[in-house]
């Protein structure tokens, strides 16, 4: 929280809250995640399976699952989005804030041609006529890699491989120009060849345009020459916060340290990883107080406490006991 | 009759594999692949989606036919047992699949689950199987009161410990495991990980490793074979491959490593064509940065850079032996197109 | 698609040759005998005897096989015993007939079906929805030839807004025509409009919930294109098939429906022929009836590939 | 006549199936399958009312004096409640109220036994037709064949050998029905042949006989039983039709299908005929359509919203 | 050849005219009516309109000849005309021919023909056309086999004047005649046409001509304006034909419900064929009147003479006077006001050849006769099976029931087995198949025609007696002779007991209320020439 830039944040999410009814019962999902997302910056929202991340997106861009009860504010440049009626909030997607989601086959419309769902977007937002909105459409897959670019616009997503149906998926999220980009796990359905050229892409669109971007991702390392500040969940709650870099090489919170030591290290003789006991919490049994307590090394009577997300060192931390800097250099990392 | 194998000829050796599935257009999925596995070896394979790493995985435990090559197995040819004789022969050879959610059956209970192999290879009395199935269970970490539930009433990770459990459970010599730890999350993979390196050492067990993740792969395995469009591009010791890669792919794949941006080689371009559409010439030469003029025309033969260390690269020529056998597809129907 | 459309029909072949292998033999081995039927049973056996020499009834089993597939072939279906007519020149005014009921009942269906499982899956969990569930649960568990009495006596008896029942030909008179058509179509079409609700509310829901729905919506598309174009079209898929499969049941099913309303339909011709041992039009009947399937499954299998460009651009 | 489309339902499914995109109920499981039937208050209810059905057509003797068949001329087309006739009598002065109780033993026979012996066979032949592609190539024709066939072709020449009866009912309404719950089993059957745990199971050693039995069995096994319940109510449907056009069960027996066929000249003067055995029926059938619904929501979640 | 599908007057073609309560209705309503009785005189009726009726089915083409199915015959009794026709007491009286006569000297059988009628195509008829039309219906099944039976050689002398020459004495020609089979056809539209290859568009001399026929959906006729009607007064098909409605449409309608519901509505003036549960429900409706056809058709059980136990007369015996036979018919037809107990195999009390003769105490049981002839004759308590069918029934199966049920009481086990009725036609051929089966038998133009006394009929009753007084029957030409030969027959029935008779059952048809002129006689019911639609 200290060494970012001081401009105002285009995405300020404060103690936003999603409840979920299921079998009639409210279950928490996400509680009390704020973080904010300044132009020019890339956060990661990183995190293991099931912990909340898709759904904190997706209750940005206003849609959550049905019967989802959202709490908590979140301003999109100022503008308080939660206020807003439906349909002006639906206008902003698109415009200002643009969507790649995971499974580009799935999010993508089989039986549209991709420069229709293009043009689609364009129409609706720019004041485009047809021909217009067609050629704007071919630039935009020109830019995003695509050969053969006004061919494509013709051809079904089913007709393209993986990479490509994910750079389609970019150039729909950026092209009215959004402020800020939500990438909800881009990469994790392609291989690293291809991810690493995706990856790539984003990050020339990035400063190509100036994007705020929110990075949702579970592999902290593919985010670690990416993103600026890393923002880290555990059962619907922000554990900790802080840039990147620091992070990967001094995590405070024990849940961190053990994702981190959980990634095999390069180039070292086959030793054990270093493991978090036990598995995450389901939905709607999460321990009362913190809630990685259970699985923690360092736990005691305090953790039957829920603590809150204070500052520490560079970053923020929700944790009794956080690890110390000093105490880093013997960590396992490599 | 099923011949037992000396102890120092390799426990698996495969000769000239390939598979091609389907007619029109033909989809040469595996082509003239030739490894051995010394038994107590991790013998890993990594490369793309596509590549073949699964189709090899199957044709080595014979869940495929293979249009061409063999399959030795403590030195029989697999090929040349009869349906019976194979399935016993089964007991010696396992696999763990990717998906721990599908590749348990539902309607089984844990205890039936791992108690099967044992069955239907009619092993151990009952009381000896409910014994080895209870110590293997506590081998892989789980408690004894999940014999009786179901395969839903666990995670990921203890489903993935229950398939490695029914894998183990018939002793066997090899187990191909193929992405084991995809589908899991990064601590339950690491969780399932050292469970695997345990429980080889512990049964001395030999394991084809399939991996697309090469963190994984280079933690787990002794020798390590990267495949391309059906064929192996590299060969070699862990360390020879991670340090000292020879084929553009493999540095190319390295290179694509997140976080560990050293990047010796301009970004891979492009994507692994079609396994129905094999390039002529060296399979890669489509997006290889560094080919040439006759990586177009033709095909590289293995070339062995240090002992153990081959790799398919015309650029190897110079520095390699060429190997006893050229890394040649003649073998696998469909070519030539 | 040339191509595709010869295989389909080559494959198509043997769901037209078994009913016909199986009509035959059906009908020559049941008991019951054309010529009594013909003749009326103040024949006596010489005279039935004769004409089932002329029938050619007398000959053994395989050998009127033979004949028949002969004729099969060369498209002699002979002429109805009963009516002492071509079968091929008897069955295009009943197949008229059962043409336009199938038309109009489909088109009751797709517009009742379509709009109330659309409104259902938009206003998913609402009372509105809960209220088509009902009705349509309701609408399968009638039975058609009782649902077409009580709209007989609604309508045509209490009412009197359209004829009890009886057939007018289009040449006769548009509207008169349409009006003896709307209580026939309503009581089978009833169901067949339930039957689309269900499939249309559950596919609507099914591509409601898929991501690339939430793409559009989360790229800002207004609803009404999220909705008409978005989800429609690739809804539109099993709705197809269902209404393809409508298509098939009315086409041979309506009989109940026909014999009530006195239209001189496939289903009452089919009956009638069954029950007078008339061979001839049962068996062109069934030929009529599965050839006619095998063109709908062609066309609801073209209607695929034109709604999927997966499908067309395999 | 809805017996050749025993149900829209069925063969939509099978369809869905047969296109292969169908991904299995993740969380069918058969020790939970109790649990969420007895907290859908739509199954509960349905089964509420085919029980009390069942329960009155089983009692039938104890519940009612009256004899279904027994014709008294002198008391015909009495109203409800006159004459200690619950439910009247009708044109023959048969009392409906055993005629309701009675012919529900008949109808919900011919239902059950249709849907069981459809269900054993299609169970069968689906399964063989799934795993074998030769059996398959074959056998769908035949379905294919089957299916064009007209279904009334098919019960009057089943009248025809065996004269009007509950089994050549039974008869004449198992085979029009085994199509559709045979493509669907096949289309399970196909979908299970790819699954991964099958592949598990042969990797392992386990015989094919026992694949069948043990691992693609179970998987089927939750379509069949949505099915039945479809199957089910076809049947009833079917039997009423059947009984309309004449090729019902005899007059030894009465089912609510004959009943309301008879009482069909009587809906204006005497509604009572027509209405008893009619709400019976729509009840079944209601029940087990509801059933189906519900039951399909509990087995294959991704169906649950029907 | 069975009663139940066999005659014009056949349940299943019923039609019109009134019961006398209705009858004074019309009178008063139209006001210029006199309804004498059945028949209705052809002056009184209104002319003009469309009159439509709904019937259960229409037949599968016009010609009668190639089908002894008395439905197939509906159209060409509206079209044509034979050389007789009968009036409202089954009497032959002279259509087309002028005169006949017998000449016991040859033997023959002249007819002189009415000169100058016109046939529907606009030429004249001639001896030849008559000539053609009989040797064509000679040669077809049913009936015509009796004529070819009776005749050597059918000549024309003269244009006019048609001999045949006979084989032996009869007095039966001009009844056979008055069968619509019989009916003359011009001989150019027969064009050779064989007697079981159907004329396609037969070209009569009736009073309407079929301009459009579609069987399973409407026929219809329209008057043909230059019929040459005959002089004498309308009684049923004889005498003159008015022809007042322009056109008769004729529908089929296979509900009856629908056909009432038609009639009720309006769509149709006239439906025949009811159920008699609607007749208290249309008789409290002022739109319509409801039409009671007394003494239609005998309901019947036919027994196999032939082998088996009911080949023992004296067990048949015992089942005729075990039965009651008011509570069969009531089970069978519901409402007294539709059937009778009446013993007379010819069941229309007006014809001359009604009889009681040989039936003592008709209808009622006798126990203490039953036991004695069951013990006669050895009965041992064998299953009679009963061939039955559901498709009739009224008719079949509910009389069944009864007997059945009364039948139990002295022991006496009947299994009725149920069947399509095509199949119980077909079953009936073979005697080994049964002992009993359901039948019903309407009346003839003469007892001759009953299909029962031929020992081919199923049942196969072979009897010197009865062979020697049907071939008297046959070839006597008096005409009070015959009658006594008919009694001697008749009794003879009530001794051997063949077939059994319950009771004689009423058809029902319901008309609007201004229709006029229609028959209540079973022999003509389904004439619908001389009826006005009344608008
Ligand atoms: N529509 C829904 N109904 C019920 N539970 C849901 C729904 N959507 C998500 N969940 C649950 O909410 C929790 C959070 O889900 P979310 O998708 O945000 O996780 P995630 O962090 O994105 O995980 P992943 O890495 O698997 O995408 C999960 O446990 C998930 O099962
Ligand atoms: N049964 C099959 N029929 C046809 N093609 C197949 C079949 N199995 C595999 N293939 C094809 O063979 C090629 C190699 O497949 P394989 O599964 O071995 O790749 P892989 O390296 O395991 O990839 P992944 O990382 O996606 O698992 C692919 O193109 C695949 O589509
Ligand atoms: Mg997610
Ligand atoms: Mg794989």
């Amino acid at each position: 929280m200290t060494n970012i830039s001081q401009t105002n944040p285009v995405l300020d999410v404060k103690n936003l809250a999603v409840t979920l009814t299921i079998y009639g019962r409210p279950v928490p999902v996400v509680t009390n995640v704020s973080f904010q997302v300044r132009a020019g910056e890339a956060v990661a929202l990183v995190g293991e399976s099931g912990c909340g991340k898709t759904m904190t997106a997706r209750a940005i861009i206003g849609l959550p699952p049905d019967g989802a009860r959202v709490g908590g504010s979140i301003q999109l440049e100022g503008r308080e989005l939660t206020t807003l009626s439906k349909k002006d909030r639906r206008k902003l997607g698109g415009s200002r804030i643009g969507f790649i989601f995971q499974e580009p086959m799935t999010s993508l419309h089989p039986t549209l041609t991709v420069g229709a769902q293009l043009c689609d977007t364009l129409r609706t937002h720019l004041d485009l006529g047809r021909k217009e909105a067609r050629d704007r459409a071919a630039q935009l897959l020109d830019r995003v890699g695509i050969p053969r670019a006004t061919a494509m616009l013709d051809s079904y997503i089913h007709q393209l491989s993986g990479g490509m149906r994910q750079r389609v998926m970019i150039a729909l999220a950026v092209s009215c120009k959004p402020a800020l980009i939500i990438a909800d796990e881009p990469t994790t359905a392609l291989d690293v060849t291809i991810q690493a050229q995706v990856l790539d892409l984003l990050k020339e669109m990035r400063s190509e345009l100036g994007l705020a971007m929110l990075y949702i991702t579970h592999d902290l390392e593919v985010v670690s020459d990416f993103c600026d500040r890393a923002v880290v969940m555990y059962a619907g709650d922000i554990v900790e916060e802080g840039p990147v870099a620091s992070i990967l090489t001094a995590p405070h919170h024990h849940y961190t340290r053990g994702l981190i030591g959980a990634i095999p290290a390069h180039d070292e003789d086959r030793k054990r990883l270093t493991l978090i006991k036990g598995q995450v919490p389901p939905l709607g049994a999460w321990p009362a107080g913190c809630r990685f307590a259970p699985r923690c090394p360092r736990a005691d009577e305090v953790c039957l406490k829920h603590p809150a997300l204070e500052p520490f060192e560079e970053s923020a931390v929700r944790c009794w006991h956080p690890v110390e800097l000093k105490k880093k250099e013997t960590s396992t990392l490599g | 009759m099923v011949k037992q194998t000396t102890a120092s000829s390799p426990l698996l050796q495969v000769e000239d594999l390939g598979k091609t599935f389907g007619q029109k257009p033909p989809v040469q999925a595996v082509r003239g692949v030739n490894f051995s596995i010394a038994q107590g070896q991790t013998f890993g394979l990594v490369g793309e989606s596509g590549s073949g790493k699964s189709t090899t995985g199957r044709l080595v435990l014979r869940l495929l036919e293979p249009s061409a090559g063999r399959v030795l197995f403590r030195g029989n040819d697999l090929g040349k047992l009869g349906k019976k004789e194979l399935r016993q022969e089964r007991r010696h050879m396992q696999m763990i699949f990717q998906d721990p959610y599908g590749s348990l059956n539902r309607w089984m209970s844990i205890r039936e689950t791992l108690e099967e192999p044992l069955l239907v290879h009619g092993l151990l009395d009952p009381a000896g199987r409910k014994q080895r199935v209870e110590t293997l269970l506590n081998e892989v970490g789980l408690p004894k009161a999940a014999l009786d539930k179901y395969p839903h009433e666990f995670s990921g990770g203890q489903r993935q410990r229950i398939a490695i459990a029914r894998a183990l459970v018939t002793e066997p010599e090899l187990i191909v495991a193929d992405e084991p730890v995809s589908a899991l999350d990064v601590s339950v993979q690491a969780q399932v990980l050292n469970l695997l390196l345990n429980l080889q050492e512990s049964h001395k067990m030999t394991l084809l490793f399939i991996s697309h993740d090469l963190r994984v792969v280079e933690f787990m395995c002794d020798q390590i074979a990267v495949m391309y469009l059906g064929q192996i591009m590299e060969l070699g010791p862990r360390k020879a491959i991670y340090r000292t890669p020879q084929h553009p792919y493999t540095r190319a794949l390295l290179d694509s490593i997140p976080g560990r941006g050293k990047k010796e080689l301009p970004r891979l371009k492009g994507e692994i064509p079609s396994p129905s559409a094999i390039p002529p010439g060296c399979p890669f030469n489509t997006r290889c940065p560094l080919a040439f003029d006759r990586c177009f025309r033709e095909q590289p033969a293995l070339y062995e850079l240090s002992p153990g260390h081959v790799s398919a690269c015309h650029l190897a020529e110079a520095e390699g032996q060429p190997q006893g056998r050229p890394n040649n597809i003649a073998m696998s129907p469909g070519t030539g197109a | 698609m040339g191509k595709y459309i010869r295989r389909r029909l080559l494959h198509a072949l043997p769901t037209i040759f078994i009913p016909l292998v199986l009509v035959f033999f059906l009908l020559r081995l049941a008991p019951g005998d054309p010529a009594v039927q013909i003749l009326g049973d103040n024949a006596t056996p010489e005279q039935i005897a004769a004409l089932r020499t002329q029938l050619g009834l007398d000959q053994p089993l395989p050998i009127q096989f033979l004949l028949w597939l002969k004729g099969l072939f060369t498209l002699q279906l002979g002429d109805s015993l009963f009516f002492h007519k071509p079968v091929l020149e008897l069955i295009p005014a009943y197949a008229a007939v059962t043409l336009q009921l199938t038309f109009f009942a489909l088109v009751i269906a797709m517009v009742i079906g379509l709009s109330a499982g659309i409104a259902a899956s938009l206003l998913r969990g609402k009372i509105l929805d809960r209220g088509i569930i009902g009705v349509m649960v309701f609408s399968i568990s009638l039975p058609e030839f009782w649902l077409a009495l009580v709209l007989i006596f609604v309508f045509a008896v209490t009412l009197r807004w359209f004829p009890v029942a009886g057939y007018v030909s289009f040449d006769e008179g548009v509207w008169a025509s349409l009006a003896t058509l709307v209580l026939p179509a309503l009581a089978i079409g009833v169901r067949q409009a339930a039957l689309l609700t269900r499939m249309t509310r559950s596919a609507m829901l099914d591509v409601l919930d898929e991501p690339y729905v939430t793409t559009a919506r989360a790229q800002g598309l207004p609803e009404a294109t999220v909705i008409g174009r978005y989800t429609l079209r690739t809804a539109a898929v099993p709705v197809v098939t269902v209404i393809g499969l409508s298509v098939s049941y009315l086409l041979s099913g309506a009989v109940a429906i026909e014999l009530i309303f006195s239209l001189p339909g496939m289903g009452k011709l089919l009956v009638d022929a069954v029950s007078r041992r008339d061979y001839p039009v049962v068996e062109g009947s069934v030929l009529t009836i599965a050839v006619t399937l095998v063109v709908v499954n062609l066309i609801v299998d073209l209607v695929y590939a034109w709604l999927d460009p997966r499908i067309r651009l395999k | 006549m809805s017996l050749e489309q025993s149900d829209n339902l069925v063969v939509e499914q099978a369809q869905t199936l047969d296109s292969g995109e169908v991904e299995l109920p993740a969380a069918v499981q058969p020790w939970t399958t109790w649990k969420r039937l007895r907290r859908n208050f739509t199954a509960v209810f349905s089964i509420g009312i085919l029980v009390i059905l069942t329960v009155c057509a089983l009692a039938a003797p104890l519940l009612t004096n009256n004899a279904p068949l027994t014709i008294d001329p002198v008391h015909r087309l009495r109203a409800p409640g006159v004459e200690g006739h619950l439910f009247g009598t009708d044109y023959l002065g048969r009392d409906v109220f055993a005629i309701v109780l009675f012919g529900g033993r008949t109808t919900l026979v011919v239902g059950l036994l249709v849907t069981a012996i459809s269900m054993v066979i299609a169970a069968v032949l689906g399964l063989l037709s799934g795993f074998y592609p030769k059996v398959d190539a074959v056998l769908m024709r035949v379905v294919d064949g089957f299916m064009s066939f007209p279904s009334i072709v098919l019960a009057t020449a089943a009248a025809g050998y065996f004269g009007p009866s509950v089994a050549t009912v039974i008869l004449a309404l198992t085979i029009v029905l085994i199509w559709p719950s045979l493509r669907i089993v096949r289309g399970s059957a196909l979908v299970a042949r790819e699954l991964l745990m099958v592949e598990a199971g042969r990797s392992v050693g386990v015989p094919e006989s026992r694949i069948l039995w043990k691992y693609v069995f179970p998987i089927v096994r939750a379509p069949i039983l949505v099915q039945t319940s479809f199957i089910f109510s076809a049947a009833v449907l079917g039997e009423a039709a059947l009984s309309f056009i004449g090729l019902g069960v005899d007059s030894k027996t009465v089912s609510w299908g004959s009943a309301l066929t008879e009482a069909r000249n009587y809906i204006q003067n005497a509604w009572w005929i027509a209405v008893f055995p009619g709400i019976a029926l729509v009840l079944t059938i209601l029940a087990l359509n509801l059933l189906g619904d519900a039951l399909r929501d509990i087995l294959d979640p991704r169906l649950a919203r029907r | 050849g069975d009663s139940a599908t066999a005659t014009p007057p056949a349940a299943t073609t019923a039609a019109a005219g009134s019961t006398p309560a209705a009858g004074a209705a019309t009178t008063a309503a139209a006001g210029s009516t006199t309804a004498a009785g059945a028949a209705t005189t052809a002056s009184a009726v209104k002319r003009g309109g469309d009159l439509k009726i709904a019937v259960s089915a229409l037949p599968a083409q016009v010609d009668p000849v190639v089908s002894t199915l008395g439905t197939q015959w509906l159209i060409a009794t509206q079209v044509c005309e034979g050389l007789f026709a009968t009036d409202d007491n089954y009497a032959p009286q002279p259509m087309l021919a002028e005169s006949s006569s017998y000449d016991p000297n040859g033997p023959t059988f002249t007819v002189k023909l009415r000169t100058g009628v016109k046939f529907q195509d606009g030429s004249t008829m001639t001896a030849d056309d008559v000539v053609a039309s009989l040797q064509r219906y000679a040669g077809s099944a049913g009936t015509g086999a009796i004529l070819k039976g009776l005749v050597k050689e059918i000549k024309a002398t003269d244009a006019s004047t048609v001999v045949m020459s006979l084989n032996q004495q009869t007095g039966i020609i001009p009844a056979l005649l008055t069968l619509t089979p019989a009916v003359i056809m011009s001989k150019a539209s027969i064009n050779g046409a064989n007697s079981s290859t159907p004329v396609a568009n037969p070209v009569c001399t009736g009073p309407y001509k079929v301009t459009d026929y579609k069987p399973d959906q409407q026929a219809v006729l329209t008057r043909f304006e230059n019929y040459t009607s005959r002089t004498d007064p309308t009684n049923g098909a004889a005498g003159a034909k008015p022809a007042p409605a322009d056109r008769i449409i004729i529908v089929p309608q296979s509900e009856s419900s629908v056909r009432r519901d038609s009639l009720l509505t309006g769509s149709v003036d006239i439906a025949t064929g009811l159920p008699f549960d609607f007749y208290d429900a249309l008789n409290s409706n002022s739109a319509v009147k409801p039409v009671i056809i007394k003494d239609n058709q005998s309901l019947t059980m036919v027994f196999n003479t032939k082998q088996g136990p009911t080949a023992n007369v004296k067990l048949r015996q015992a089942i005729y006077y075990a039965l009651d036979m008011d509570p069969i018919m009531q089970a069978a037809i519901g409402n007294p006001n539709f059937y009778s107990i009446d013993p007379s195999w010819y069941p229309f009390p007006n014809a001359i050849w009604h009889s009681t003769s040989g039936a003592d105490n008709f209808g009622k049981s006798n126990p203490d006769k039953v036991k004695q002839l069951l013990a006669d004759s050895g009965y041992k308590g064998e299953t009679l099976r009963w061939l039955t069918s559901k498709d009739n029934f009224n008719e079949w199966y509910l009389p069944a029931q009864t007997v059945q049920q009364q039948l139990d009481k002295y022991g006496i086990k009947v299994d009725l087995q149920l069947m399509p009725a095509a199949t119980v036609a077909q079953k009936r051929t073979d005697p080994a198949n049964f002992e009993i089966f359901s039948s019903f038998l309407p009346a003839y133009p003469d007892p001759t025609l009953i299909p029962y006394l031929q020992s081919t009929f199923p049942g196969f009753w072979t009897n010197s007696t009865k062979d020697d007084l049907v071939k008297k029957l046959q070839t006597t030409s008096d005409q009070s002779q015959r009658v006594e030969i008919w009694n001697q027959l008749h009794a003879l029935l009530y001794q051997e007991f063949p077939y059994i008779k319950f009771g004689t059952e009423a058809a029902f048809s319901a008309v609007g209320k201004n229709v006029m002129g229609y028959s209540t006689s079973p022999a003509n019911a389904s004439v619908f020439y001389n009826i006005s639609p009344g608008k």
